[in-house]
């Protein structure tokens, strides 16, 4: 049995951030109670039903006091307010040289890619002071990526990609939960979040099973599912080519353009009638229900890694980064 | 000055022979196609009694389950003991408690009318109540649910091996029931009120359950056509909240919370009436603010509406909505602290007692006084980050509803106890339970907060041992909790046939329902009454009602 | 002018029958207000659906039967106008025409629910019942899906109003045979000719977001 | 008097009208979402007509008005709140994943 704990470790300079706005917002509340407890307390003594005190002079004009506290109590809210907006936009605005590692949701388990190509389940290893952005999904229901020790957590949506960043600051191992109600073995859908020493955490990605980086599985896929067949060699006659691609404006048929981005690599592999690139026959099947989440990561990486650099894109220097 | 605010009610014996329990017969016929709103109230008292037990019976096994941080129960028994504790708990007792049981009995003889607009929707929305009760039990015993009480897709409508559809038709129905009570009430206000009852002369609990009203009207069938779209997801395995089909998960959040975030209102406001009605009485002074307690309730009813997303800060909602949302939300804060500071100051230069249903309210104030200024925690953008879905997010909830609505509900029923039954209720063991609920509660939820913030997920049945301890505190207080909540089952089940007899106005109060005797005559008044002055007219000494 | 009808007394709770009028169409008012909502949330629905697969259901609009859909929006305008002139005779006191004004009524929603069931078969020998019987090819398929999911759900639950509606009005015809109602007392034709007209506003909406979706694209 | 009462015809007539119009319009390409917009005002327009007509909304007493007024208000709110995170879940124009405050907003096929 645990002993009285009160405040969950402190990993990340969010963390601390969090725990100054924790006690403003508890210093005003235990102001406002200790106002109504003592005000309370105060009055049901004294003016208990057999008090022979002064009851005379009671306050006449009500509006004045309304009125007063009314301000009062919205002005301390606004204040409050923004503190925690200022905080909640920092946590969705990545620092640009963060490592992005994926995470994949499914019943119940989190599944993790490092660039780099290793992998691990349920333990996240990160180094300590660098900037690290997950960039999360999900196989099937709604989970929650929550890491108390630092104070952030974000849904894993199946169908699209939401992100979550920050910077570890203590060495440490900490506790890793899904937050979102997810079926049967909701509680034991967890792990640890592992925060290394740079040098460690190198020599721990050394010693990991290298395995091919996501870029170079994705190569692979990118021939087996026959990609390569139209978009790779000779065949670009019939569909565009994908070096350079990546982080580029598109034209599209219907005169738009868009953004090679993730978004769009993935909804052109599952719906690749949507955004027709200008001057290129539909002709593409839809592999929707074909490639689960875990290869288009891969083929998304992939894509990624033939930007010849130009798209200048943190990412894509990450992802190319060769697997040790 | 006298205590009274009408005119033309003589007094009357004691012991009053002809009243609604008696008149019409006895017989159980006379009892379940009854059109009297007290009957119905009676009828939804014993019936809201049931399913709080089973909910709590539900809560009982929670709290053993985390006694130990591997879990007692399989997880799937535990997930389906959490759900059916929330769905029972908020559909079929939080929100029917006060507005179907006190509400009926009492907004009619608070207004001076013979009955509510529309008796015989009262009893239909009686029997949708409990045929959905039904079978939402039935639910439960042929294999319960697994979701959870808001039913998340894709979840609910793709993945979970429960009888989803068989709760949502009962959820479904519930709705209704409450969409007729709401019907009625908002309609019995406009047009039913007695002569001279103009609107600044209602008591707060008519205007709370009038605001409360608009609630169940204007979001119920929101919830309603949200839970058929799920059913008809899980049935034919296309919807539009599937993902994997090109829908939106979001999407049903939205519509989900667009209900249940008013339905929180649901279930506090007409808490507010009765305290309201309880803190002038027993501080003989009339209520501070009486227009700001009565418009803050409106406020809350409309505002209540702009602000749903708050439970979406970490499910996908775009940055600019969280900042919207949010901002809303510490908005809606200002009104709930304005009756706060509204009781608090009643209490100013009165003449304090000490009763036990002013034991009850003053509970409230503080619990509910707790539960708010969390609310101001769980709003904050940031903060809310990091304990949605945690503790913190569980224990803030539990002190509006439970320390709050339900102190409200047992001070409201040991107030009018006199009034419904005709007798008192034993003082002693009244204060007692208020005391037992008022500790109990707190062992049972403070520490949920500190969890909360340690960062204990809600519904896992089992958990890291370092929050062992914190967890053992709070079972500790679930069982004097229980205890608390028993003791009233049995002192006021004895009152019934061994209390004192109650007089029609034993607190001296005003009020067109202590006007007419204990227990009200069927059509409530034998003379109906005409209003000439503002409610609240206390003064200090309690003094025989009229002269 | 008008035949002597009944006047009955108000019902107990209610101090005069002007009283009761009131209290009923009021209260049929608010149940309107929650029915807007309960449509509302399909609309929300729809609307999510439509502003995020625009193309798409702009060529699911095409796939409905748009001479069925018009035709039962003349059918249903009129409907109205036949229950409007039914209160009218109500408020005059001419049973005669109220009784049959009543059954045109109820048979033009009759139509309107045949020629509905008509449509519902077509759809189901198309492959267009998204879970049952669905089969659709090309980019769109899934939104087409989504679409006909909507559709069946908003032409489904406002097909339930519509029977309703009819039985409530065939009930009202048989009373108004009888005599039970007056120049002094119709609260009931009344008010359901407000659930009546509500009805078809809805259907009001529906027919452009249903049937006009794409018509002027390929 | 027993004459059907003028006004009502001429309302089913506008109806009617109204109704021709509305499906002759619908085939008319017009750029944008201006047939959709066209389409709903005539709706509106329509259920204007029943509304005050038939349903004799105009000369209701206040309350009635305000009860009809609810309905529609807190549509809106549904509607216009919804809107204030569908609206603005856009995809940050970056090479990048969509940016932290961006979401995909066209997500499946169109």
């Amino acid at each position: 049995m645990g002993s009285l704990q009160l405040l969950p470790p402190t990993a990340s300079a969010h963390a601390a951030d969090m725990d100054w706005l924790f006690a403003a917002l508890l210093g005003t509340s235990a102001f406002i109670l200790l106002l109504v407890f003592g005000l309370m307390i105060l009055f049901c003594v004294r003016y208990r039903k057999n008090s022979k005190v002064e009851r005379g002079n009671r306050l006449g004009r009500t509006w004045r006091v309304e009125v007063a506290w009314t301000t009062a109590t919205f002005i301390a809210f606004l204040g409050l307010y923004f503190w925690g907006a200022e905080l909640y936009v920092d946590i969705h605005s990545p620092p640009k040289d963060a490592t992005d590692i994926y995470v994949v949701g499914k019943q119940w388990m989190w599944k993790i890619e490092h660039p780099g190509g290793q992998r691990e389940i349920d333990t996240l290893h990160v180094p300590v002071g660098r900037p690290v952005r997950l960039v999360l999904t999900s196989e099937d229901v709604i989970h929650d990526f929550a890491i108390p020790a630092f104070r952030i957590r974000q849904d894993a949506l199946p169908g699209r990609y939401e992100t979550l960043w920050f910077t570890p600051t203590e060495v440490g191992d900490y506790r890793l939960f899904c937050a979102e109600f997810c079926g049967t073995w909701h509680a034991r859908m967890g792990g640890s979040v592992v925060v290394m020493q740079p040098s460690d955490f190198q020599r721990w990605l050394d010693s990991q099973d290298p395995g091919p980086s996501l870029a170079q599985e994705g190569e692979a896929l990118f021939r087996s599912y026959g990609c390569s067949g139209c978009h790779g060699g000779a065949g670009t006659v019939r569909a565009p080519r994908l070096e350079g691609l990546f982080g580029r404006p598109v034209p599209l048929e219907d005169g738009r353009t868009v953004i090679a981005d993730d978004r769009y690599i993935r909804d052109s592999i599952l719906m690749p009638k949507a955004e027709i690139a200008a001057g290129y026959p539909p002709v593409m099947p839809s592999f929707a229900g074909q490639i689960g989440e875990d290869d288009l990561l891969k083929l998304v990486a992939y894509i990624k890694s033939l930007a010849d650099g130009t798209a200048g894109t943190s990412q894509a220097g990450s992802v190319e980064r060769p697997a040790q | 000055m006298t205590s009274a605010t009408v005119t033309g009610k003589p007094d009357e014996p004691v012991v009053a022979t002809r009243n609604y329990l008696t008149e019409g017969g006895v017989t159980l016929r006379s009892w379940l196609l009854t059109r009297d709103h007290k009957r119905i109230a009676i009828l939804y008292t014993l019936s809201i009694t049931v399913f709080f037990f089973v909910g709590g019976a539900a809560a009982t096994l929670i709290r053993l389950n985390l006694v130990t941080p591997s879990g007692i129960f399989t997880p799937d028994i535990y997930n389906r003991l959490f759900t059916l504790h929330g769905i029972v708990m908020v559909w079929f007792f939080l929100i029917p408690s006060i507005p179907n049981t006190m509400g009926n009995f009492l907004i009619p003889l608070m207004i001076g009318a013979k009955d509510l607009a529309f008796p015989r929707l009262n009893l239909l929305s009686w029997y949708l109540y409990v045929g959905a009760g039904l079978l939402a039990l039935f639910a439960i015993l042929i294999g319960g649910v697994d979701t959870g009480w808001t039913f998340y897709t894709p979840f609910s409508s793709l993945y979970s091996n429960g009888y989803v559809v068989l709760a949502l038709a009962a959820v479904l129905a519930v709705g209704f029931s409450s969409i007729l009570t709401g019907l009625n009430f908002i309609v019995t206000t406009h047009r039913m009120r007695a002569p001279g009852m103009t609107w600044y002369r209602l008591p707060v609990f008519v205007w709370s359950n009038y605001a409360t009203s608009v609630i169940m009207v204007l979001a119920t069938p929101v919830l309603a056509i949200t839970l058929i779209l799920v059913a008809a997801e899980r049935l034919l395995k296309v919807g539009i909240f599937d993902p994997a089909l090109g829908g939106d998960p979001l999407l049903f959040q939205h519509l989900f919370w667009f209900y249940s975030h008013p339905a929180v209102y649901i279930m506090i406001l007409p808490g507010f009436g009765v305290i309201s009605e309880i803190v002038p009485c027993f501080a003989r002074k009339p209520l501070f603010g009486y227009k700001f307690v009565v418009w803050s309730s409106i406020a809350i009813s409309v505002i209540g509406f702009f602000v749903w997303a708050h439970h979406m800060f970490v499910a996908g909602i775009s940055l600019y909505a969280g900042l919207v949302f949010s901002l809303l939300s510490y908005v809606i804060a200002v009104p709930s602290a304005i009756k706060v500071f509204n009781w608090t100051a009643t209490l100013h230069k009165g003449w304090i007692s000490f009763d036990a249903p002013m034991l009850y309210a003053l509970g409230f104030i503080g619990l509910f006084t707790i539960g708010g200024l969390t609310g101001l925690f769980v709003a904050n953008l940031a903060f809310d980050v990091h304990v949605t879905d945690t503790y913190f997010v569980v224990a803030h909830f539990h002190y509006i509803m439970v320390g709050g609505m339900v102190s409200a509900y047992f001070g409201g029923l040991h107030y009018w106890w006199p009034k419904v039954t005709g007798r008192l209720y034993p003082e002693w063991w009244a204060r007692i339970a208020a005391l037992l609920i008022f500790f109990g509660f707190n062992l049972t939820f403070f520490p949920q907060f500190i969890l909360g913030y340690l960062g204990m997920e809600r519904r896992y049945y089992s958990y890291p041992p370092e929050f062992q301890a914190w967890n053992i505190l709070s079972s500790a207080g679930a069982s004097v909790l229980a205890a608390g909540y028993a003791l009233p089952f049995f002192y006021l089940g004895w009152s019934l046939f061994r209390g004192k007899r109650a007089g029609s106005n034993p607190w001296a109060a005003t009020g067109l329902e202590w006007q007419t005797s204990s227990p009200p005559p069927t059509h409530n008044f034998d003379r109906m009454p005409t209003v000439t002055r503002p409610p609240y007219q206390y003064r200090p000494e309690p003094e025989p009602q009229d002269v | 002018m008008s035949e002597a009808g009944p006047l009955p007394r108000p019902e107990p709770q209610y101090a005069t029958t002007d009283q009761q009028a009131e209290a009923a169409t009021f209260g049929m008012w608010v149940f309107l207000a929650t029915e807007i909502l309960f449509f509302g949330g399909l609309l929300l629905a729809y609307t999510w659906l439509r502003a995020s697969h625009p193309a798409g259901v702009a060529e699911a609009g095409r796939h409905t039967k748009i001479v069925i859909g018009s035709v039962n929006t003349l059918v249903l305008l009129t409907s109205s106008l036949t229950m409007a002139l039914a209160v009218h005779a109500a408020e005059q006191g001419r049973r005669k025409a109220l009784t049959r004004l009543l059954a045109v009524t109820a048979l033009l929603g009759l139509l309107f629910l045949g020629l509905k069931g008509y449509e519902y078969h077509g759809e189901w020998t198309e492959h267009l019942v998204p879970g049952l019987n669905f089969h659709e090819d090309g980019p769109h398929a899934r939104t087409i899906e989504l679409f006909y999911f909507l559709y069946f759900l908003l032409t489904g639950i406002h097909g339930i109003h519509v029977t309703i509606g009819i039985g409530l009005i065939v009930w009202l015809a048989l009373r108004a045979r009888r005599g039970s109602f007056s120049s002094g007392y119709y609260t009931p034709v009344e008010v359901t000719g407000l659930y009546w007209h509500f009805v078809d506003v809805v259907w009001i909406f529906l027919y452009p977001l249903i049937y006009l979706v794409g018509r002027s694209g390929p | 008097m027993t004459g059907i009462p003028r006004s009502y015809l001429f309302t089913w007539a506008a109806l009617v009208a109204l109704l021709a119009a509305t499906l002759g319009l619908a085939y008319v390409p017009m750029p944008g979402p201006l047939n959709i917009v066209l389409a709903l005002g005539i709706s509106v327009a329509k259920a204007l007509l029943v509304l005050a007509l038939f349903m004799k909304l105009f000369r209701a007493p206040a309350l009635t008005r305000a009860a009809a007024a609810a309905g529609l208000f807190w549509l809106a709110v549904l509607f216009a709140l919804s809107a204030t995170d569908y609206l603005t879940r856009k995809v940050d124009p970056v090479g990048d994943l969509s940016a932290p405050t961006g979401r995909e907003h066209r997500q499946a096929d169109r």
